[in-house]
């Protein structure tokens, strides 16, 4: 699917390679260099074949092979969705649980509106008020993410606040509703209610009597929030220069390097699979009454 | 104003009036109680009188849809309507097991992490191993103390894989287990068979006592109230007064012999039904009729299968085998596959009353759509549904939250009846009624059961329930015991 | 070195210290557009700024561009370039004593695979073919190690220009680019991390053809950063001292900023902004819609909004700087007045067309916008299609089907840029077919002197007055930089900076 | 005689909040829907220097251009907000739509479905509407389409998670064992209590709807450049904010107040919807 999708975007990686003054016949020759002289089935089994075999091909532009330019690129993405995960999970499901087991109240009210006024933010907007609030105005912190050379991210950590912060808040906002929905219905059964009336109250009646039918739940869609931030950090990846997998997904787009938006393309669905296979699981393993319905 | 408190009044309630919030009709109507330490206070009414709210009142609950309008409640000095008062009044003073226990147990959390927790809360501050080792003393002595099993592997199942006594019994356990100062019991027994019952308000109530403790015991069940109770109060509208019948005799009423109804073929035949939960035998070997115009009782201890029977009769169960006739043609194990002809046939009043309304339809909707499929669907057909299970006609608006435990019980047995089933299966459809309401439900069945040839299957702990049944067989730990011997002692054998 | 930038801010401060010695020491840290992960060292087949820039660093040039020389050029590993009277073969004398940065000798044969290479290689990008159009490379003869003659295909007067662009760099013989492999410039890579940058160190066996202690540098760190804001912000945070191509916005926030020095290119090294009429198209056939079309645009305007001033207006011309740009052509007025006559005149008042552009350079889309704007002030229906980045010359045959479409030029000389882009029914030419001008060109570049003049001016006069291409805007490659940096102005690429001579204080 | 317990929420109906959120939702749709006919300048004619402050005759100032901010915002609000509301209505329609059945059918090959919009659900959002905006270039329609399905799956699963909580109720089965029809059930069991949660779903789909919009400007998708829109004006303006920042925040605002405001109604509907009494239970 990722292939038939990128075969139908338009132009192709001839123009980018050739430049746009080339004539008929180089323009010819590079689409024989790179193959695209042959039918797309040839082409698209090969690529299946490769892919199988966890060859991803080669990259237009530089020809470096596909595969390890994602290993590359990768881990730095993996750090800072699991970072940003790290910060909004436990963020989201205490937010969540403090504002679903008082629906309705002030403390409901107060979270759910300042989440909203959060999530209302496009995140290139609230990239660029973080921006402007702890780094520009301040200077407490890096603008721009530039990993020391040969080293990896983790050498500046500093580098890493911003973009964290950012996927993270904005992770929060989507988190936290779901979270909140679902313990609010959890919050209103009747055996929350026996727990208030045995004087279970505060977190322990949030942790110990909400959250677990509300984990569930929340598990499948904090799956796929998972699953988003991996992919969606395009944005957050631009604006700090982060060297991620979004910003190579938009750079390839934008030099329509095919074999490389393919890869990438099919290692996020991978990623994103697997992270929401696993909420599955979890959300499967987290209701007990799943599999045997009453 | 406040009534000063004397040393041995535990709680006491004073002119306390409660509404409903859309009528401003009274619930309980100046009510005022006062309840000494070491008291057992029995508490009669009829279903929908205002026991459950009363009962809540002296934890400081009043259900959405209700408003205190007036009066005080005090329990040990502190007033349970202000924050602090609520919290040390409900997590200190008063141990609570509400009506419908089955949904008061967490569905997602294990019993044994339920019951631990409730140790825990209530224990003398005592951290680390040796509170541990307390806790886990504590919970064994309460799961000895309920007739429950103490082994691992019950502790570790979850709410929903145990039958409806042993649930209530857990809920009981959680209840009693901090040992407060006064108990708050909403028909405690309701799902239990009346020697285990008997057995088990004894036990408690001895320990109670000893302990010095106060208990308001809200139950028909006037063999436990006699049992236990210091004194009885009846409550009518809201309004306390004497209770309305003498106290009964202590023995089971004379089992009347119930007039056979009809003689004709079985309408519903099993045979050689053996079902499972996982691993799990839960039932074998049962075979049992259900006479057109008849009503055949199963009965047995808590636990032993008997609402199994009813899911897997209904096709609800996941795995089960047997052979299952309607009128002689044979109904497929699992109900996906019955047409919706033979599905209305069958109807289940379920033992949760809770769980089997939707908690977003009113009682109308609950009425009109099986109304509807069965050809009726008009407003008036909903109405005299309600009349004849004893309920008014007002309830029709009202959501399944609003209603008291016996009118919903009665809603549930409406709607059965609203789809014209030709078998009714009813699963301890009286367990929360009063003797009067239970025998107008019984009288309205024994009619439908001659005028229209329905055919009745009554899970039940009820002797005088029991005793309406042409047949009865019983079940210990999912095997038949000699029905024929039991129905010969019954004298209701044909 | 001659004056190609102008500064705006407190400008360049002298490369001199009070001991008439630049200072020698210290990193200095630039940020660039560059590519993604699958950078490579190779920059024959890498064409954003940092692989140029890179490349520069790493390499030693044949020479650079330099109007003020006799030559008109500057030599790098070159010591001359002659040419015998035919103008049909070139000698090329290599200094004595250049060596790699391992120590070998640098040598005619490595210049020569240095040009050839990439001109047999399909992958590399076109500017490195180029040579090949004019030299004979399989006529090529190495007479000693200092030594090459390049025979030409026709002859050509202008064969210094062309190999002292600035981009003709000398790598070793059969090099595969690998990060180990010795290099000939002034510095030699210490690190590359393909898609965030490199480090580079003073390379010790470089000698400067000018400068005996250059470079004066000890490291140089590029940074690959593909968004401007970006690179501003890193500038500001004090990440990077030197920020490459800034957009026009982003160049006006950071001249407010005292912390920065801000300078642009002025011509040649400006990049244009082109709007082109397909001739394709039924109403551009008729040369006074042309005119017309060329006339509405309000140029002053378009420099001042979306500018702020800092460009250079355009006569619908290529290349305003270059030494083969007629300068002598007058420059065209904005009169919306006589387009809409002309218009009239022609029977395409209220003609529809759709200006398609994208944003592929910073200012192209304000700029489109704008020239809409003026179109439509002079009666025509037009309309403006924006394409996402990195679609406008995706597919080249669509494009080249486009009615009206906007395009951006670098800095190339004028005519062997309208030889490449306009010359013998090329398709990017969208339908200029004009082999009299094409001859004109030719015969330019091919005599010198007087001729060669006369011919260029006839060329761009035609092209003036009937081309199919509107120039409106010329704009500056603007970059910001921490005062103390000096000396990068004496080392440019058209827009690209490089640090051979360049001091931190 | 004291009232034992005071109430601790007041009175039922519609707070404070819920009349803001309505009032400022009103705004917002009045500025988006009347703006073009209140508009007195053209959105995209140059009225003066680029980036000035707000000035006579330019209340909030010019913006990279030099055009009118207060025409542009004007202008640019109906095109969001129809996207949008579009693609929400898209997303939801077609989330509930198979979620219900794919939690109600999660026997007979639900599953596999399920695998199936999984596999979709992966598919990066960004080359989705790529693909769907360059197959129909400058059109407002791919981008609602391609916004609309990017959402699709996210809402599905979320629906499917709660029907299928629902359809293991009591009520459910009992009404499906008592020859109740899946349509029967689904109008009176399923929907009304998963009415919540589609409505709380869309409001999250509608902010996320908001926000790709805003993003398919800054890939430049969508009605290109002269258009005014207010994804596209934050993006345009953006670089420009420390010279004027009202381009930048005016339209920022605007889209933000909106999302909150529609989400909290959103929230307040659904709480009705469901049954005040049910939500708000607390001791
Ligand atoms: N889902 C389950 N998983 C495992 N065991 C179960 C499950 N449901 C019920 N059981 C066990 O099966 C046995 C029979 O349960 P059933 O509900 O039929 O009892 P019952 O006769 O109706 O009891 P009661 O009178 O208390 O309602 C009990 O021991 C119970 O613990
Ligand atoms: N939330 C509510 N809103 C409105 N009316 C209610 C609500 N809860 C209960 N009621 C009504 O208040 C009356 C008293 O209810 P209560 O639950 O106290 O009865 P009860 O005596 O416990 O009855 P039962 O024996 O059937 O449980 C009933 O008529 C019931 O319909
Ligand atoms: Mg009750
Ligand atoms: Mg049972």
């Amino acid at each position: 699917m990722v292939f038939g999708a990128t075969e139908l975007l338009p132009g192709d990686a001839v123009s980018a390679v050739a430049g746009p003054s080339a004539t008929e016949a180089e323009r010819a020759a590079v689409r024989e260099r790179l193959g695209l002289d042959r039918d797309p089935v040839t082409r698209y089994l090969e690529w299946a074949g490769g892919a199988l075999r966890g060859d991803l091909g080669t990259g237009y532009t530089g020809g470096r092979s596909v595969t390890e330019l994602i290993a590359d690129r990768l881990p730095n993405s993996l750090l800072l969705a699991g970072l940003a995960l790290a910060v909004a999970l436990p963020a989201s499901v205490a937010l969540g649980l403090l504002a679903g087991a008082r629906a309705g109240r002030r403390a409901d009210r107060a979270v759910s509106t300042g989440v909203l006024l959060v999530a209302g933010l496009p995140e290139f907007v609230l990239a660029a008020l973080l921006l402007w609030l702890l780094a520009a105005r301040t200077g407490l912190l890096p603008q721009v993410s530039l990993v020391p050379l040969g080293g990896t991210p983790l050498d500046a950590p500093e580098i890493l606040v911003l973009p964290v912060l950012t996927l993270a808040v904005s992770g929060v906002a989507v988190g936290t509703r779901l979270v909140r929905s679902a313990s609010a219905e959890v919050a209103a059964s009747p055996w929350v209610e026996a727990a208030r009336l045995r004087g279970i109250t505060g977190p322990r009646l949030a942790a110990r009597h909400v959250l677990p039918g509300a984990l569930a739940p929340a598990a499948q869609a904090l799956g796929l929030m998972t699953g988003a931030l991996v992919g969606g950090a395009v944005v957050v990846e631009t604006v700090f220069g982060y060297p991620g997998i979004g910003l190579e997904l938009q750079q390839a787009v934008a030099h329509r390097d095919i074999p490389l938006v393919q890869g990438i393309a099919l290692v996020l669905c991978a990623v994103t699979l697997a992270t929401v296979l696993l909420a599955d699981v979890a959300a499967r393993a987290l209701d007990p009454r799943r599999g045997s319905p009453r | 104003m406040s009534v000063p408190t004397t040393a041995t009044a535990l709680a006491e309630v004073d002119d306390l009036v409660v509404t409903r919030r859309t009528d401003g009709e009274p619930v309980l109507d100046g009510v005022s109680l006062t309840l000494r330490a070491g008291e057992v206070l029995a508490m009669v009414g009829r279903s929908g009188s205002g026991k459950t709210t009363l009962a809540l009142s002296l934890l400081g609950r009043v259900r959405e849809g209700l408003t205190p309008r007036s009066g005080t409640v005090r329990v040990a000095g502190l007033d349970p309507f202000t924050s602090e008062g609520r919290s040390r009044v409900r997590r200190r003073l008063v141990g609570f097991l509400g009506q419908d226990p089955a949904s008061a147990l967490n569905p997602a959390r294990r019993l044994g992490s339920t019951l631990h927790e409730a140790a825990a809360l209530t224990a003398p501050r005592g951290r680390g191993a040796a509170g541990r080792a307390e806790r886990e003393r504590r919970v064994r002595a309460a799961l000895t103390e309920m007739d429950l099993p103490t082994d691992p592997g019950f502790l570790r199942r979850y709410p929903h894989q145990v039958s409806g006594g042993q649930a209530q019994r857990v809920a009981l356990a959680v209840a009693t287990i901090g040992e407060p100062r006064l108990l708050v019991l909403d028909e405690p027994t309701s799902g239990l068979d009346p020697s285990l019952a008997e057995d088990l308000a004894a036990r408690l109530s001895a320990r109670h006592r000893r302990a010095g403790g106060a208990m308001l015991l809200v139950s028909h069940d006037r063999l436990l109230t006699e049992t236990l109770a210091d004194r009885t109060l009846g409550i009518e509208g809201g309004r306390l007064g004497p209770p309305r019948r003498p106290a009964p005799s202590r023995r089971p009423p004379p089992r009347r012999r119930a007039e056979p109804a009809s003689s004709g073929a079985p309408l519903l035949e099993l045979a050689h039904l053996r079902a499972t939960h996982g691993r799990h035998v839960a039932v074998e070997g049962v075979s049992l009729t259900v006479a057109a115009g008849g009503c055949t009782a199963l009965v047995g201890p808590s636990g032993a299968g008997k609402s199994t029977v009813a899911r897997c009769l209904l096709g609800l169960h996941g795995s089960w085998s047997g052979e299952l006739r309607l009128a002689g043609s044979a109904l497929p194990t699992d109900f996906r596959r019955r047409t919706g002809e033979q599905r209305r046939a069958l109807q289940l009043v379920a033992q949760d009353s809770v769980g089997a309304l939707n908690p977003r339809e009113s009682v109308r909707g609950a009425l009109l759509r099986p109304l509807a499929a069965s050809g009726n669907g008009s407003e008036e057909e909903a109405a005299r549904l309600l009349e004849r299970v004893g309920l008014s006609p007002a309830l029709l608006g009202r959501l399944p939250h609003d209603l008291s435990g016996g009118e919903r019980q009665r809603v549930n047995l409406a709607r059965a009846l609203a789809a014209r089933p030709r078998v009714l299966l009813c699963d301890e459809v009286t367990s929360a009624l009063d003797g009067e309401t239970r025998d107008a439900v019984l009288e309205l069945l024994r009619e439908l059961r001659h005028a229209q040839g329905l055919g009745v299957l009554l899970i039940t702990h009820d002797w005088e329930v029991r005793a309406t049944a042409d047949q009865v067989v019983t079940l210990v730990d999912g095997r038949m015991v000699d029905a024929e011997r039991e129905a010969a002692e019954d004298g209701a054998s044909r | 070195g001659p004056a190609l930038l102008t500064g705006c801010g407190s400008g360049e401060e002298s490369p001199a210290r009070s001991d008439g010695k630049p200072r020698r020491g210290g990193t200095l840290r630039a940020a660039f557009t560059g590519a993604g992960a699958g950078e490579t060292l190779n920059h024959f087949v890498g064409g954003t700024a940092l692989d140029m820039v890179r490349a520069r660093a790493l390499h030693a040039t044949l020479g650079d561009l330099d109007p003020s020389a006799p030559d008109g050029v500057r030599y790098g590993v070159l010591e001359t370039i002659e040419v015998n009277g035919e103008l049909s073969a070139y000698t090329l004398r290599l200094r004595r004593g250049l060596t790699f940065s391992d120590g070998s000798a640098l040598t005619a044969r490595d210049v020569l695979w240095s040009l050839r290479s990439p001109a047999e290689d399909p992958a590399s990008l076109p500017v490195y073919k180029n040579p090949a159009a004019t030299f004979d490379f399989a006529g090529a003869r190495v007479e000693n190690d200092h030594t090459l003659v390049l025979p030409t295909l026709a002859p050509v007067a202008d064969g210094r220009l062309l190999l002292c662009q600035g981009n003709y760099l000398v790598v070793k013989e059969n090099s595969d680019f690998s990060p180990e492999v010795a290099t000939s410039g002034p510095f030699r890579l210490e690190e590359f991390v393909p898609g965030e940058g490199c480090a580079l160190v003073r390379n010790e066996e470089f000698t400067h053809p000018e400068l005996s202690d250059a470079p004066y540098l000890d490291g140089l760190e590029l940074r690959s950063l593909p968004d401007s804001e970006a690179r501003a912000a890193a500038l500001t945070g004090g990440q990077v001292d030197f920020a490459h191509d800034l957009s026009p916005v982003t160049a006006r926030t950071l001249g407010e900023d005292e912390r920065f020095t801000l300078t642009s290119t002025s011509p040649p090294y400006v990049s244009g902004l082109f709007f082109r009429m397909n001739l394709a198209h039924e109403p551009f056939r008729d040369n006074r819609v042309r005119t017309a079309f060329k006339l509405a645009a309000d140029r002053e305007a378009m420099v001042e909004s979306v500018f702020f001033g800092d460009a250079t207006v355009g006569n619908d011309l290529l290349s305003p700087g270059f030494p083969d740009y007629a300068d002598e052509i007058e420059q065209r007025p904005f009169d919306p007045d006589r387009a809409r006559r002309l218009l009239r005149e022609a029977g395409a008042e209220g003609m529809r067309v759709t200006l398609t552009t994208g944003p592929e350079t910073p200012g192209m889309v304000e700029v489109a916008t704008l020239y809409v704007e003026n179109l439509v002030a002079v009666g025509v229906d037009a309309t403006l299609e924006e394409l996402p980045a990195g679609q406008l010359f995706a597919d080249y045959p669509a494009y080249t089907r486009l009615p009206l479409a906007a395009s951006f030029s670098v800095p190339t000389p004028a005519l062997p840029l309208y030889q490449m882009s306009y010359g013998g029914q090329n398709p990017a030419a969208l339908g200029w077919d004009r082999p009299d001008v094409d001859e004109l060109v030719a015969t330019a570049r091919g005599t010198s002197g007087e001729e060669s003049a006369r011919a260029g001016l006839a060329a761009q006069r035609a092209l003036w007055e009937e081309g199919n291409t509107i120039a409106p805007v010329f704009k500056p490659f603007t970059t910001a930089h921490v005062p103390g940096i000096s000396g990068v102005a004496e080392d440019l690429f058209e827009q690209f900076p490089g640090f051979s001579r360049a001091t931190l204080s | 005689m004291r009232r034992p317990s005071p109430d601790p929420r007041g009175s039922g109906g519609p707070g404070v909040l819920t009349w803001c959120c309505a009032a400022v939702c009103l705004l917002v749709l009045s500025v988006a829907l009347l703006g073009p006919l209140l508009a007195s300048g053209s959105p995209t004619e140059q009225v003066g220097p680029p980036l000035a402050a707000p000035g006579a005759g330019h209340p909030l100032g010019t913006d990279v251009l030099g055009r009118d901010v207060a025409a542009r915002v004007l202008h640019g609000g109906w095109v969001v907000l129809v996207l949008a509301v579009g693609a929400t209505t898209l997303a939801t329609l077609l989330g509930a739509g198979g979620g219900l059945w794919l939690g109600l059918a999660a026997e007979h090959g639900g599953e596999w479905v399920m695998r199936a919009v999984d596999v979709l659900a992966v598919f990066p959002p960004l080359l989705l509407m790529l693909l769907l905006a360059t197959g129909a270039p400058d059109s407002d329609a791919a981008v609602l389409v391609a916004v609309g399905l990017a959402a699709t799956p996210f809402s599905l699963r979320v629906v499917r998670a709660a029907t299928r909580r629902v359809a293991a109720t009591g009520y459910v089965v009992t009404a499906r064992a008592r020859g109740d029809g899946w349509p029967a059930v689904v109008r009176h069991d399923v929907l009304p209590n998963v009415a919540g949660t589609v409505l709380a779903d869309a409001g999250i789909r509608f902010v996320a709807a908001v926000h790709l919009t805003a993003t398919a400007g800054f890939l430049g998708l969508g009605r290109g450049a002269p258009s005014a829109n207010w994804g596209r004006m934050i993006r345009e303006n953006l670089p420009g904010a420390p010279l004027n920042p009202l381009p930048v925040l005016v339209p920022a605002a605007l889209l933000a107040a909106f999302a909150v405001a529609v989400n909290l109604l959103a929230d307040r509907l659904a709480e009705h919807l469901a049954d005040p009494d049910i939500t708000r239970s607390g001791a």
